[in-house]
């Protein structure tokens, strides 16, 4: 978890994770392109983006 | 006879820090205001609360300073405190900053009333004989000082923070009643100046209602500078004595002091105004209103200290803010109180954001705290103060609330805000490493060690 | 004959910021460390650096306060700088703060080694007989002052900042050559001691790293405090005399003082160490790494001031604890420099986060910049501080730079690095409104402004 600080998860920071929630994306399915790989909110926006764009699954 | 004052959006009763920063974004948004006042735009925060006490803390700041020179290596000599010269220099910053609220009122087209305002209508304030039509109308007329029953202030030897702004001289003794925001700033000033000071306090702690932890380390630092308080003893009575007072409290004890100070409180400024009369809620004095800020009533707000919230002057800015911005229809979002930064700027200082470890838990939250000494942080040790920042974070989750004490932190409580507001994980923060040496690296500690890799931090 | 000093997981040669922060969070996360300093862990920044200056910084806090203690109605008398006392104070500082450190290394299981040690191969370092075999390597022997060519120092009247931070007595009058961090901090506190103090800088600002604009109000509060400046002047010669020394400049302007310290910058120590024997890479004497600090031969790294990167000591930590968690296999995020908060401690402080608006347009960003003066700050004014709070966006981005001058800001800059690391916008930091009357205040109007709902600003 977090709280143990050995996790190898790329950093987020909380705008950008807030981000995410708010637009269902899953940051381990983001590839970041900030500074040292960090994921940024246009990562995010543009990951919601391709989510709205890609066609619903079948039932 | 009453003629027409005009229609405006927006008609404010009273110009303090809630109504003017609710007339100032009003304007911005292009709707008409008036804003209503009887006495000096600014209000209590900027005549007799936040700015005139912050310039009184600031020169026993400069008198401590000059008293524990040697200690630094300066060779100085305090002779002590010139009270018309403190006034001078409390008059001046309140002059500029005065001078500086009038104008930008004037710049933004603002049309500012002088006088007394009552609420007349549901949409409408009248000042004499003047009608001022309010398509909106906003509530602001603040609040005073409050008294216990049976307590009379005189104004002389028993006396309201709005007196004692005035004191024209250094008590030798003082006895302050109340061991909240005011009371603590006022004790620790006089004691700068040299007065002996006991505060006294109904509740088990000074500023009762901080995080326990703080409120020791304030009664720790306070006992050190040699301030003493009697906590959790109710005062009974007071009477005046030729040299000053004579207090006793509900455990039988007895004080004697040149002053007594009533610090216990503030009531809203609602009697009288017509509030009741247009069918506004009133609890205790205090308009009632709904998340919006609403009254209930007509499109009649309220903000600031005439409300039951946190009685702050930035309290005062984010409500007027958000009334102005609600009524302009650009759906803010509502204030989350816990999220609001609270200062008491006595010395040491107090600070804090989020919630205390005690509501925490009230709240069934699983929690993990961070206590980091300032003990440990080079420029604090600079300034030669003690205290701790304390971090409280959701287990796993984010920080929950930031509670510091010591020399200066209440600057260091806006990093704070940033990190509850944004629900920031301890290793969110941990990852950016803070300025060497500076105060705030002291919270930067206690989010590491709270993501598991701590620092400067002994086990 | 060599002996074996044993085989670790890490063995880091330098004990200061940045070889320690790695051995402190090597041993967290397991691993075996062996440190090897030669002369007192903490290096540069707790016995010549940050920490030293800063109290110095802060006695001269504490003249100026009681020189000007009448303007605040403080009757106090300055009569002089005891330099002996002020030594006593900061070496009492120093010496916490070893003691604790000494006790954190030790209680954390790390193997320290008292000693010069030189790289003997690409997985040892040898200390007089003992090699000591690491898995992995860190280099970390820092910096020492440097000197222009044909300009010696002798200690005595051509002075570098050790030299300074040991002088026994207030000079007369002092030529900083040099106009970056360490110049204006000296300059900054000889002057409060009550020196003559004339600043030559070769490049046209003050702090020339810093936003132009920071760079002038400084320049402009260093006027009125009667420190004089050279600006865009290169020396040229120096002769000490029988009174002090002579300085001569590009410009052919001469100037005369008591000393000159020679504060041009400082230069890797890499020499005689057996590093390039080793293969590594070193330009102008610093260690070359790529993104992970690594050199590019064997398990060895190199942090700190060594390496050219910002020299800081936050930098430092920062960069350890890479190396550690980058050895450790957490595959840690890369430091961003832009992000890393800059503070220069002289009176006024300067502090900025993020990029310049020169550097912004460089890169090509369409920004938007708003600067809060202090004049509008209640607590500034309250401080009797004058300076500004400059905030940089990218046109309906993120904020960019923040940049600031002002008594205390540099306990501000912890704010800015929250908002300039997480990306910001500034509505979302304008969202918050920051506690009343704090310096801090000064950050958010900015941010107001910027969102387009300004506060209290005047057009
Ligand atoms: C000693 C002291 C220290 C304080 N320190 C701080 C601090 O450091 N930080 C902080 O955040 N807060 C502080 N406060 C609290 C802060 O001052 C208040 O929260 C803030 O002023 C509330 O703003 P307001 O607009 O609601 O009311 P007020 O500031 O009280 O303004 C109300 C205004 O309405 C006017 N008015 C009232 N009735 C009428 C009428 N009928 N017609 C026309 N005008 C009318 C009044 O003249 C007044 O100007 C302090 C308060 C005190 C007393
Ligand atoms: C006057 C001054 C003021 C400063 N103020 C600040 C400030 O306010 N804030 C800030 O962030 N930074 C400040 N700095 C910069 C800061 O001190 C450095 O960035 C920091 O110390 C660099 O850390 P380091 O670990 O790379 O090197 P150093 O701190 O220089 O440590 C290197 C260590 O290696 C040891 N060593 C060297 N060679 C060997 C060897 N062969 N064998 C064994 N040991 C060896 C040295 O004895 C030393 O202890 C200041 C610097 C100076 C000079």
């Amino acid at each position: 978890g977090q709280a143990s600080g050995t996790d190898t998860e790329a950093y987020v920071t909380p705008l950008v994770r807030k981000l995410a929630a708010e637009h269902g994306v899953d940051l381990s399915t983001v590839k970041g392109t900030g500074v040292g790989g960090r994921i940024r909110k246009q990562d995010v926006q543009e990951a919601a983006r391709r989510l709205r764009e890609q066609p619903a699954a079948p039932a | 006879m009453s003629e027409s004052g005009g229609t405006f959006d927006l008609v404010v009763l009273g110009g303090g820090s809630g109504g003017y920063a609710a007339a100032l974004r009003a304007s911005e948004l292009g709707l008409s205001v008036a804003l209503i006042e009887k006495d000096k735009v600014g209000g209590t925060c900027l005549h007799r609360g936040c700015i005139p006490t912050k310039a009184l803390l600031h020169s026993a700041e400069v008198a401590e300073s000059a008293r524990e020179s040697e200690n630094f290596g300066v060779k100085a000599t305090f002779e002590g405190i010139d009270m018309a010269a403190v006034h001078k220099y409390k008059d001046k910053v309140i002059g500029g900053l005065f001078r500086g609220l009038g104008g930008l009122l004037k710049s933004r087209g603002i049309t500012i009333v002088e006088g007394e305002g009552r609420l007349t209508g549901t949409d409408r304030i009248t000042v004499g004989d003047a009608v001022y039509q309010g398509r909106n109308i906003l509530l602001a007329t603040g609040s005073k000082p409050k008294t216990l029953p049976g307590l009379e202030l005189d104004g002389e030897k028993i006396i309201s923070s709005d007196d004692a702004l005035k004191l024209d001289r250094v008590p030798e003794s003082v006895i302050v009643l109340g061991g909240g925001v005011i009371g603590v700033e006022f004790a620790s000033v006089w004691r700068s100046y040299g007065a002996e000071v006991t505060i006294v306090e109904a509740l088990p702690h000074l500023v009762p209602v901080e995080e326990e932890s703080s409120s020791k380390l304030l009664e720790r630092a306070f006992r050190k500078r040699g301030i003493k308080y009697e906590l959790g003893t109710p005062f009974e009575t007071v009477k005046t004595t030729d040299s000053g007072v004579a207090v006793t409290l509900k455990n039988g004890k007895s004080l004697e002091a040149e002053l007594l100070l009533v610090a216990v409180g503030r009531g809203p400024v609602s009697e009288g105004l017509g509030y009741e009369e247009a069918g506004l809620r009133l609890e205790r004095g205090f308009v009632q209103v709904d998340e919006n800020l609403h009254t209930g009533v007509g499109n009649i707000y309220a903000v600031g200290d005439l409300i039951p919230t946190l009685q702050l002057a930035h309290v005062g800015f984010a409500e007027g803010i958000f009334v102005a911005e609600h009524i302009a229809g650009l759906n803010p979002v509502n204030i989350d109180y816990d999220g609001v930064p609270r200062v008491t700027y006595c010395e040491p200082e107090v600070a804090s954001v989020g919630i205390t470890s005690k509501v925490a838990k009230e709240r069934g939250y699983e929690i993990q705290e961070m206590t980091y000494n300032l003990g440990g942080n080079g420029k604090s040790q600079i300034l030669q103060t003690q205290g701790a920042v304390k971090v409280i974070a959701q287990k796993d989750g984010p920080v929950l609330g930031v509670h510091m004490v010591g020399s200066r932190v209440g600057e260091l409580v806006a990093e704070g805000q940033l990190i509850y507001n944004w629900e920031a994980l301890p290793s969110e923060v941990a990852q950016l490493i803070h300025p060497h040496p500076t105060q705030s690296e002291a919270l930067g500690e206690a989010h590491l060690a709270l993501a598991g890799k701590p620092l400067h931090v002994h086990d």
